[in-house]
């Protein structure tokens, strides 16, 4: 029961993928990724990571897509967009990236071969998360905040121009 | 602890210099003149507390606790890098010119810089940091990095403030002794783990490595990397091409460094370096060395008659003059030893006034170009005695520093190498002929009457006038440079024993 | 506890088959903002994978590294959408062939 | 002895006086200077060679150590004997004497100053090098003089053909120099010093005669003298050398650095005789090169030149000397051709000074009765220069010519061509007094030659006549020939020959009884003339073997051919840049799917290595 619900959960994510990264639409291709980010929650929930599912959900399909959901309605695509989108997803361009994934996958799948184990079945509670992160991983969470730093540095630069920019010089 | 004094003098003076253009323009080059005489005051100071007998004391090579100074201080301890210098006499006599001629340079470049004179004071002064720092170091990595800070200010020193086709001659200079450079690093890093593989601790303390008598293809490739670098510092046929550009190119000052002490460090590697670390191949290596010696002795002197460009001239005349320096060394005799060192200082001397003289010349002509000069005696009678005096010395007139560097150098070879001893010696034929096809074109001939132009001032004259002094005194009683040198080169022949085809012939000329 | 036994090779096939789609849209996608989803997801495959070996051994590690993944992700995207309205000022599109000032 | 630093000690400060002033110090006392400390290194000698003549004990001097590398210790010191005393004696005297001239001849010049301190350097190095202990003192008074030389022939640096003869002059003394140069090398490094006694003990220790190393080493050394005396092949440079001032050719040109050859030659001679092919060679080298300048001279129309080549023909009788083992005549040869050929100089210089700068004989004449102080000077050393008898030339050219023929084998050859270049001398010498002095004249003196230029004459005159009765002492210092038991018919020979090439000279260019243009312009006459008055076409020829290739090397290399290599290096980079730069599409798609491409590869070939 518990494991079909794994692999229906899988195929959910690996079908809202596909739909996310082929569709014409940025809104409904955004849609979609968030399916599939929800699926892979529901995927960790179930390997016993309850902590990472709730990350998932809360800061992948929660913020980030905002941010793309913003960003998109800022820009304001609109029809035209989609029409060049559909022209640009002809299937002659479809060869060389087509190819080219599929030989990566099947080395992928190649070095996969030889692992027949099960996952433990035990979860990992988020106090243990937490333990090790502030323990032997806190050099880590040093860097991982500077590099946010950095990301809000560079965001605020980046969007302020173009906001001020918008606002003064028409350019 | 003074070496290190003496090099931090050298590098806080220049970021003074640098940062008190701010107040004044006028103020960095006072700044450069008093950070160059006080480290020189300094550096007597220094010498005057060692006892006088330890100059006659031989200093054993392989132990930095016998020689004048020895300063050994953990740097990078985990790879065996340490900040160690030391001072041997031929130390002492290299930056003893390498100060000498950096107040010379300061005062050829005392009304010349108009842009950033700052800066430009700054990177004289990095640039003579630089200098005795690689004459000083006694760690080879610390030698290399000695040797990258040397190269730096230089470049911007062309590149900055050269002449019209500044950025190409930078570059170039750049190029060939950055790749050279690297090179070296190269050989550094595998004579460091070659000490490893003896058996020896990581280390790369000169008197750690000397004495590991290599032999086989990595001391090869070891040995020609540094030889590669230092030839091409000094620089020998055929690595010389980008001294004629990078000095025609550099400020006055800029090419009175280059050939005053740049170049000497190449040849101090040599002697230093190159040949006692790998002694056996080294003088297997000799006879090749020492071709290129001739071909550059010729090869320079021919060229320099065929330039109109009178830095071009004087550049190729110090590609000839290395030459000898290259044959002295590989000749690894006493004599020619010797030769080689005082041709270091007297060309060191000889060159650095021909270039400032070139410099003088450009400042009021505004051209180098020599078919538009002529008869400027007329103009400029001190100049021309000046000039005449420069080219004489440099054509190796007795009785001047160079020729007895010369004769010694030639001496000393005659008993190893008879051969090349005749071809070198054509030099001294084709130096008379560019020194004085030279002085024709600029000096002598026919005067341009509406020629306006200053004879030299007082503080060039100066200068002039010490350097004058200076090549009489080494080619008259050069004795004091000789002695300062022979303990030095006593240890070191502890270290070098010439080779099988060489030692048959010096036993044959000094057994009598 | 609370967890599922499943072969770990099933997950890593899976992640492996979203790295392959992301990196396939990487190619295919010639809109910027299709781009920075598909590293999205290529992003998210990587963390499939950590989680599911974290999962495998009962370590905290793989959480902890996909915590990292995220952060990554985070700026990433900040910086990503920054660019993405730079491009659109700059260049009136959004499509990276024709934004190719770095040819040589 | 404490003088003997003095000596060359005057003349060296008074030039750095001099040279210090840079020509703003007033011409009197510039004159005094110059003059003055000749006359006082003159005095010094004669208290010298008064004390040399008194006990002939060798005086010896060290001042310093030069420089001590090993046992490689030459030092600056000086070795007195009756050699060194001879040419001191004459630099001095002769030199005090052009010394005084120079004043008038040089009055009006603007480098009045410059003149003397060259000329007192020139002094300085010249008594350096006579009186040096060891070579390489000896090569540096022998280069000083070298580069004083190529000072005072471009002394009017204005005309680049001064500038030109004067380099002419040191590079080509320079090749000879080298030579010499070699040649201590090897004397230093078989015999391990370059003192000059203990070196001749050694030679004469170590080697044989006739061992192949003093041969080398002689040849070597004879390069030098070769070059400094111009002698054959590298005789080249003193007819243009004749571009300086007249008192300059007049001292260094005729009466004292030219002789220095001989001087090195009999320094060493002890070597020499250690090689009896370089002597022999010496002798030949100087037979050949008196005749061709002998010939060579008839040819000339410069004044100055013709006495150029009178100077390079005499010195091949005191090579010629030297060569047949008379060394002491040769020695005796350069004392008495210092004088008369110093006069000769000095009155030809008088009269170009006082016919504005005429060097043209032949728009001279007429001058016996205008400028008869200069007339008689002139007179009394082409007598002498001829070797018409009881003049000093007379006696020590007798001496050389008797010599050559007392040795066995080439003796009588060698004497028959000295004879032969002494009926040349008189020749071409009295043509030159015939065509100056007598028939029509063809410009007028404007000036007399005042007290100095005529006093230097006078003395000189008398020297130049009695100077063959001095004995020099020389006698233990240098080896001679005897000649006492000569036939008389050689001798009577040997005193006609000169007679002789004074009555050609007569008939031809005086008495008109044989008509000379006739002569000189048939096509034969008119051919030898000019290979004659070409110097033997030698110039030409050195100019197309040496000169101009030298110049097109030096051309074609003048780009530096070596940067070809890096320039192809270059290049090579440039190419691969531009076809490399093709990849960089700025696409970032194009860049995606080339890191999926390293992927695919990178990850295959792990995946082959695993398997």
């Amino acid at each position: 029961m518990m494991e079909s619900l794994f692999y229906i959960a899988a195929l959910v994510a690996l079908v809202a993928t596909v739909a996310a990264l082929t569709r014409s639409n940025a809104a409904h291709a955004l849609i979609y990724l968030i399916v599939s980010l929800l699926a892979v929650a529901v995927l960790f929930f179930l390997m016993g990571a309850p902590f990472a599912a709730a990350l998932e959900i809360l800061i992948y399909a929660g913020a980030i897509m905002v941010l793309f959901v913003f960003v998109i309605m800022m820009l304001n695509l609109g029809e035209t967009g989609d029409i060049r989108e559909r022209q640009w997803l002809r299937p002659r361009n479809w060869i060389v990236p087509g190819v080219m994934a599929a030989l990566l996958l099947l080395e992928l799948l190649l070095a996969l071969r030889h692992a027949p184990t099960l996952t433990s079945g035990v979860a990992v509670a988020p106090k243990d998360v937490g333990l090790a992160l502030f323990g032997p991983y806190v050099l880590a969470v040093e860097i991982a905040s500077m590099l946010l730093l950095a990301g809000l540095v560079g965001a605020y630069h980046l969007g302020r121009r173009f906001i001020v920019r918008r606002e003064g010089r028409s350019n | 602890m003074s070496m290190v004094v003496l090099i931090g003098l050298l590098l806080v003076g220049g970021i003074a210099a640098w940062q008190l253009e701010r107040i004044d323009a006028n103020l960095p080059r006072w700044v450069a003149l008093a950070t160059v005489t006080l480290a020189l005051l300094y550096l007597v100071s220094v010498i005057a507390e060692i006892p006088a007998e330890s100059f006659k004391l031989t200093p054993d090579p392989g132990d930095g606790d016998s020689w004048l100074l020895h300063l050994k201080l953990a740097w990078i301890p985990r790879f065996g890098i340490s900040l160690e210098l030391a001072m041997d006499g031929l130390s002492l006599l290299l930056v003893i010119l390498t100060l000498l001629l950096g107040l010379i340079a300061i005062a050829s470049s005392w009304s010349e810089i108009d842009f950033k004179p700052g800066l430009f004071q700054a990177n004289l002064l990095w640039t003579l940091a630089g200098v005795c720092g690689v004459f000083l170091a006694m760690d080879l990595f610390l030698f290399f990095t000695f040797w990258e800070v040397m190269l730096i200010p230089m470049y911007l020193l062309i590149a900055i403030w050269g002449h019209e086709n500044r950025s190409y001659a930078a570059m170039k200079f750049f190029i060939f002794t950055q790749v050279s450079g690297l090179l070296m690093l190269l050989s550094i890093v595998i004579l460091a783990w070659q000490g490893v593989a003896t058996g020896g601790e990581l280390s790369f303390s000169y008197f750690d490595l000397l004495g590991l008598h290599l032999d086989g293809r990595l001391a090869w490739i070891a040995m020609l990397g540094f030889f590669l670098a230092f030839t091409v510092k000094l620089p020998g046929f055929p690595f010389h091409t980008w001294l004629p550009d990078a000095h025609t190119q550099a400020p006055t000052a800029g090419s009175v460094l280059l050939a005053g002490i740049l170049l000497k460090t190449g040849a101090y590697g040599l002697l230093r370096f190159c040949i006692p670390l790998f002694p056996e191949i080294s003088m297997q290596f000799a006879p090749v060395a020492m071709g290129l010696g001739v071909a550059g002795v010729i090869y320079g002197a021919v060229l320099a008659f065929a330039q109109s460009d009178f830095k071009r001239l004087v550049a190729y005349s110090s590609v000839s003059h290395m030459g000898f320096v290259l044959l002295g060394l590989y000749a690894w005799n006493n004599l020619a030893l010797q030769g080689a060192i005082m041709q270091m200082v007297a060309h060191g001397v000889s060159t650095a006034a021909l270039f400032m003289m070139a410099g003088a010349l450009q400042q009021r002509l505004h051209t180098r170009d020599m078919t538009r000069m002529g008869g400027l005696w007329q103009q400029a009678p001190r100049m021309g005695a000046c000039a005449m005096f420069f080219a004489v010395a440099s054509l190796g007139l007795p009785g001047l520093g160079n020729f007895v560097a010369e004769f010694l150098v030639l001496a000393g070879l005659f008993a190893v190498h008879p051969g090349f001893t005749a071809v070198a010696a054509l030099g001294l034929i084709t130096a008379a002929i560019y020194a004085l096809w030279m002085m024709q074109q600029t000096f002598q001939g026919a005067p341009d009457e509406q020629r306006q132009m200053d004879d030299f001032h007082g503080r060039e004259m100066l200068a002039m006038v010490a350097m004058i002094l200076a090549l009489l005194w080494l080619g008259l009683y050069p004795q004091p440079v000789l002695d300062l040198a022979q303990p030095v080169l006593d240890g070191l022949h502890g270290v070098v024993t010439p080779g099988e085809h060489l030692a048959q012939t010096m036993t044959a000329g000094t057994g009598q | 506890m609370g967890g599922l036994q499943i072969p770990l090779e099933h997950v890593l096939l899976l992640a492996a088959t979203l790295f392959s789609c992301g990196l396939m849209g990487l190619m295919l996608r010639r809109n910027i903002i299709f781009m920075l989803m598909s590293l999205e997801v290529m992003l998210n495959a990587a963390a499939l994978a950590f989680v599911a070996a974290g999962a495998r051994w009962q370590q905290a590690d793989g959480q902890i590294i996909f915590l990292l993944i995220l952060s990554v992700a985070a700026a990433e995207v900040a910086v990503g959408l920054g660019l993405v309205l730079q491009i659109q000022r700059r260049f009136k599109t959004l499509d990276m062939d024709q934004v190719n000032r770095l040819r040589g | 002895m404490t003088t003997l630093w003095l000596i060359p000690l005057f003349p060296l400060l008074s030039a750095t006086l001099l040279v210090l002033s840079a020509g703003r110090m007033p011409r009197q006392l510039a004159a005094l200077l110059g003059a003055g400390s000749v006359g006082l290194s003159a005095i010094c000698v004669a208290l010298v060679a008064r004390t040399y003549l008194a006990d002939g004990q060798v005086q010896e001097l060290t001042l310093w150590t030069w420089m001590a590398v090993d046992n490689f210790t030459p030092r600056i010191a000086f070795y007195i004997d009756g050699l060194t005393v001879v040419m001191m004696s004459v630099i001095t005297g002769v030199g005090f004497l052009i010394h005084l001239y120079s004043i008038e001849f040089l009055w009006d010049d603007e480098s009045f100053c410059r003149y003397f301190a060259y000329m007192n350097l020139f002094v300085a190095a010249m008594l350096l090098l006579v009186m040096a202990d060891n070579l390489l003192l000896l090569y540096l008074g022998w280069e000083g003089v070298g580069a004083c030389s190529y000072l005072l022939v471009g002394f009017w640096y204005r005309d680049p053909d001064n500038g030109a003869a004067a380099r002419k002059a040191f590079v080509v003394t320079r090749v000879g120099d080298t030579a010499m140069f070699l040649g201590l090398l090897l004397l230093y490094t078989e015999l391990g010093t370059l003192d000059i006694q203990p070196l001749m003990a050694a030679a004469n220790s170590q080697w044989q005669v006739g061992d192949t190393l003093p041969i080398l080493a002689t040849a070597l050394l004879l390069g030098g003298a070769v070059g400094k005396s111009a002698q054959l092949p590298l005789h080249t440079w003193l007819p243009d050398a004749m571009a300086g001032p007249t008192p300059v050719s007049a001292l260094i040109h005729a009466a004292t650095m030219v002789t220095a050859g001989v001087y090195l030659i009999a320094r060493n001679y002890e070597l020499f005789l250690l090689a009896p092919p370089t002597l022999a060679a010496v002798a030949w080298i100087g037979l050949a090169t008196l005749l061709l300048a002998g010939f060579t001279a008839l040819a000339q129309h410069d004044i100055k030149r013709i006495l150029a080549y009178s100077t390079i023909s005499q010195i091949g009788y005191m090579f010629l000397a030297l060569g047949v083992g008379a060394f002491a005549s040769g020695i005796f040869h350069l004392m008495t051709h210092a004088f008369f050929k110093a006069l000769l100089f000095l009155a030809a210089g008088a009269v170009i000074h006082c016919l504005h700068h005429e060097h043209n004989i032949f728009r001279m004449g007429g001058l016996r009765r205008r400028l008869p102080v200069v007339f008689w000077s002139f007179l009394i050393g082409s007598a002498a220069l001829a070797a018409l008898p009881f003049t000093s030339g007379f006696y020590s050219k007798d001496a050389i010519l008797l010599s050559a023929w007392t040795l066995p084998g080439i003796g009588p050859w060698l004497w028959a061509g000295g004879l032969l270049g002494a009926l040349l001398t008189g020749i071409y010498s009295f043509r030159l007094v015939f065509i100056v002095f007598f028939g029509e004249a063809h410009t007028e003196p404007d000036q007399q030659p005042g007290w100095r230029m005529s006093g230097a004459l006078i003395v000189l005159c008398v020297l130049s006549l009695v100077g063959g009765w001095f004995a020099l002492p020389l006698a233990g210092v240098l080896p001679d020939k005897d000649h006492a038991h000569v036939s008389h018919a050689v001798e009577f020979i040997s005193i006609g020959t000169p007679l002789l090439g004074l009555l050609i000279a007569y008939l031809l260019f005086l008495g008109r009884q044989v008509s000379i243009a006739s002569l000189a312009e048939s096509p034969w006459g008119k051919a030898l003339q000019d290979f004659w008055y070409s110097g033997w076409r030698i110039d030409k020829l050195y100019d197309a073997l040496l000169v101009q290739p030298f110049k097109c090397l030096a051309h074609w290399w003048r780009n530096e051919p070596v940067d070809l290599f890096y320039n192809a290096l270059v290049a090579l980079s440039r190419w691969a840049h531009g076809r490399l730069i093709t990849l960089q599409t700025g696409e970032l798609r194009w860049y995606a799917t080339s890191l999926v491409f390293g992927l695919v590869l990178l990850l295959a070939i792990m995946l082959r290595n695993a398997s």
